[in-house]
């Protein structure tokens, strides 16, 4: 199942941070996560888990 | 129709919104009832943005053939048939009117032609028989409006819906409102060779977009000896021995032909049931949630009858959001800034998100970044003899949050711009990406460039 | 030119790519020196992209002018004024080009005007003086090519460099070459009114793009009247009384007035003391890594001198990694895959990414899936009286890997597509942003709603 991101160059980012976005809680409508969320998330000072899929 | 009045969903008006809704309903397995009083399609495929748009091509056209030496191409204008242009036009429309009919044929939607009426919460009667639905979608949409006193004979005094029809080319005409439909309208005369003046109360044509945008539209209309009057309100209009007479509050007169009244549209709710079935309603308009769910649960609403932007497309994302909200699909609200807006006037104005006094209202004075790429840098505008500019509104350090553009053709740049903003991209994830060499576009690409700190084209 | 020949940049060949890579060398605080024997611009602004854009526009205006009925509009045409066409032709080039000057000089880059020489790895030799650079970018650019055999003789076989210099219209003329070079200029001189016939040995017309824009592309063709012989390929040619007589290797021969060469383009690499200095060669071309780089520390080389997609953007985006490595700013290497193109032919012809063969080489056949969407349904392609297709193609469950659009005005909806290919979008992500109605933009918009699973003005 895919997580629902604002875009595109969201998902990118995440990816290239090593982010798991089911790890983020999204801040838009509906749990949809946004660029800051993802920014947010990659500044983060403990990074989150990154899981092996 | 069906000997079973019993469905998924009951759908009032075969607009924009109602057929996008019947559409994505019936695509999701939903047994569809559409109630349509004229023609599926609407206002738009029959009263608005098609037939609009074909007139301001065939404007196009005739300016073309005018200007044609300009290009080295030998060319005499002998003038406009309207009979023609009205046949090309109502070609168009015909066309498309008889895809959509296929669709709702295709998709099994049960058409209902008749006035409809809501009589209960899930009940719209039409044709004397109750059809009943799960849920039902109010889309009865919007007609033009006129002001406190001011009547249209649909002659002399007229709105959109007669301008469409109209079998003659006015020698003169006065257009009453600057906004979109007014703006226009004005173009498609001018072209057509009318002698045309706006009169506008606020202080610009296309009052709701960017300034700069308004000023770009100004300057354009002025070389093309289109009038206006802005900023001062309309007092009254009488008929002339042949036309009409507009005052305008610091008492100019404007005399014309004729008088088109584009000073807005309002909701079509009055004696459909909808406030006896305990909708509640705002001046008219049906008032929704996020959903586009009324106070009556079962009850939605989609389209011109609610306050959100006029338009097609918000129309068609409204439709289909309701859809997926009763399929339980859990679709995003749509998110109204996200919305690209067009105004198919020579030259189109075209934005996305923002403009920026709304930006600084909401990011602070100095928390926003902007830039305009003149299309005098960008080749293809050259070639067509466009001028305008692309104006880019960023959040400093941050996304573009939006795009303002005046030119030819810009309204096609605006899918373009339209997931830069949607998708919350930087200008420098744009700049990376070079593009199409001439196009239009590239103006686009040359404004994410030099907000990127890269500008290409551009003198520093 | 300053006293001082020692520069941090030295730049062999002012077009798209030699100037691009100035103007951003200089931005990033770099002296630089430009070397150009003719004209800052290059192909591209003299004698490529903008002077065929200009006679395709003027193309444009002739055939508007003579199907304005259609519309309408009562017009006569009377012809094309080639001297007047060309009037407009230079206009244009000339205005970009005094642009292009004034930012050389705005952005204070050395222009030396001069035929170069590379004498080592680091000194380019110029009116006898030798100008040195801590890097050297080579970017000399094309030039027509011919096959073995056939001489261009200027005057009834022509190159494109004759062919934008005919001061009149030719009765006749064959197209050697259906690329797109050749699709334009048949595409231009059938509008003129030219008997128009393409000599392509390949099997199709543009055989670089997708088979179904190909196929798209011809039936347009056909009907405009303009002739082509596939799949044969050319023999030879001979001259006739006042023309001349082309064979084809199926025994066929076509004979016109002139016949255009457009068979490619060839690297200008010869004599310029490239292969002296060391520099790996390939058939002309120099040899470049992902960063530009030559065999010869410090020396790069950009544009249609590197076997890479001979595109002007292409050139200016080659021209700012190079600068931008210079600079030591670790620019991305650029994806050619994400590259634009279109051919300005009516209808255009415009892709991104994979053709539906090339990604199903790379994803299997069953881990692709594409969608067509008919320009019929598609509002404003119609009131264009324009038809062909939006081809997308998408990997399965996964991203838009290819997009392939054949219809009048298709070139710019190419920026959106450059953007759904390059941030690698699911169909889905598109779909769910509503497109401005009524736009060209909605047919992309409708194609990925489709292959998201909600197809909206989709006959099913
Ligand atoms: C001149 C003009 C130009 C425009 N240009 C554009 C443009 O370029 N782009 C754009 O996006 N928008 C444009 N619009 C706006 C656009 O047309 C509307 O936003 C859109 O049509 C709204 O759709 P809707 O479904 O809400 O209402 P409508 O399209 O008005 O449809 C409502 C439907 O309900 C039917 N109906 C009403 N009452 C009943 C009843 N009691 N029983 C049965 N049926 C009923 C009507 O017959 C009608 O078919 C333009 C509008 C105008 C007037
Ligand atoms: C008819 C035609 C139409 C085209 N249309 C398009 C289009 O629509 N879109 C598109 O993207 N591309 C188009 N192209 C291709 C585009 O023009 C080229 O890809 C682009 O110009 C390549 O840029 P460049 O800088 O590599 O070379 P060039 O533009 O060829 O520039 C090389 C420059 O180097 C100079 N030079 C060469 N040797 C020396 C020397 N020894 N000393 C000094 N100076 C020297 C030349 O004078 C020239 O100015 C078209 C090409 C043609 C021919």
């Amino acid at each position: 199942v895919r997580v629902p991101v604002v875009s595109p160059l969201v998902r990118r980012l995440a990816k290239e941070g090593g982010l798991d976005l089911a790890s983020v809680r999204g801040t838009g409508p509906e749990g949809l996560i946004m660029r800051r969320d993802v920014e947010a998330a990659l500044a983060a000072p403990v990074p989150a888990p990154v899981s092996s899929s | 129709m069906a000997g079973d009045n019993q469905f998924d969903l009951v759908i009032l008006g075969g607009g924009s919104g109602g057929y996008a809704c019947a559409f994505r309903a019936a695509d999701l397995g939903m047994r569809v009832a559409l109630v349509e009083k004229a023609e599926v399609g609407g206002t738009c495929l029959h009263r608005g943005c098609i037939p609009t748009k074909a007139l301001l091509h065939a404007g196009e056209v005739a300016d073309n053939t005018r200007e044609a030496a300009q290009f080295g191409v030998a060319a005499t204008f002998n003038g406009i048939d309207m009979a023609a242009v009205n046949a090309y036009k109502d070609g168009v429309v015909g066309q498309l009117y008889k895809g959509l009919q296929g669709i709702v044929k295709a998709r099994k939607i049960e058409f209902i032609a008749g006035e409809g009426r809501l009589v209960s919460s899930n009940t719209v009667q039409v044709n004397g028989e109750n059809i009943t639905g799960a849920n039902v979608v109010l889309a009865t949409g919007s007609v033009p409006k006129s002001l406190p006193g001011l009547e249209i004979d649909g002659d002399r005094i007229i709105s959109s819906d007669h301008a469409l029809k109209l079998d003659y080319v006015p020698a003169s005409a006065i257009i009453l409102g600057g906004g979109v439909i007014g703006c226009e309208f004005a173009s498609v005369w001018k072209s057509f060779g009318t002698d045309v003046t706006i009169i506008e109360g606020l202080p610009h044509l296309v009052p709701a977009e960017d300034e700069n945008s308004s000023k770009l539209l100004e300057r354009a209309f002025r070389r093309r000896g289109i009038k206006y009057e802005l900023g001062n309100f309309f007092s009254g209009v009488e008929y002339t021995e042949n036309g009409v007479r507009a005052s305008i509050a610091n008492g100019k007169t404007v005399e014309a032909d004729l008088m088109l009244v584009a000073v807005g549209r309002g909701p079509v709710s009055a004696g459909l049931g909808y406030e006896e079935a305990g909708i509640a309603m705002d001046r008219g308009y049906v008032k929704v949630d996020q959903y586009c769910r009324t106070s009556v649960p079962g009850v939605y609403a989609v389209g011109d009858l609610i306050p959100t932007l006029q338009l097609a497309h918000v129309g068609f994302a409204e439709g289909i959001l309701v859809a997926e909200h009763i399929a339980g699909l859990n679709p995003a609200p749509i998110d109204y800034d996200g919305v690209p807006r067009v105004t198919y006037s020579h030259p189109e104005v075209a934005s996305m998100g923002l403009s920026e006094a709304q930006a600084k209202a909401r990011y602070g004075d100095a928390g926003v970044k902007t830039f305009n790429y003149d299309l005098a840098g960008n080749g293809k505008s050259k070639i067509l003899k466009t001028s305008g500019q692309v104006k880019v509104v960023q959040q400093v350090d941050g996304p573009v949050v939006g795009v303002h553009m005046v030119g030819d053709r810009m309204g096609e740049l605006v899918g373009e711009a339209q997931l830069i903003f949607n998708w919350e991209a930087l200008p420098q994830e744009v700049a990376q990406l070079v593009h199409a060499h001439p196009s239009q576009t590239e103006a686009l690409g040359e404004a994410m460039m030099a907000l990127a700190g890269k500008p290409l084209h551009v003198h520093d």
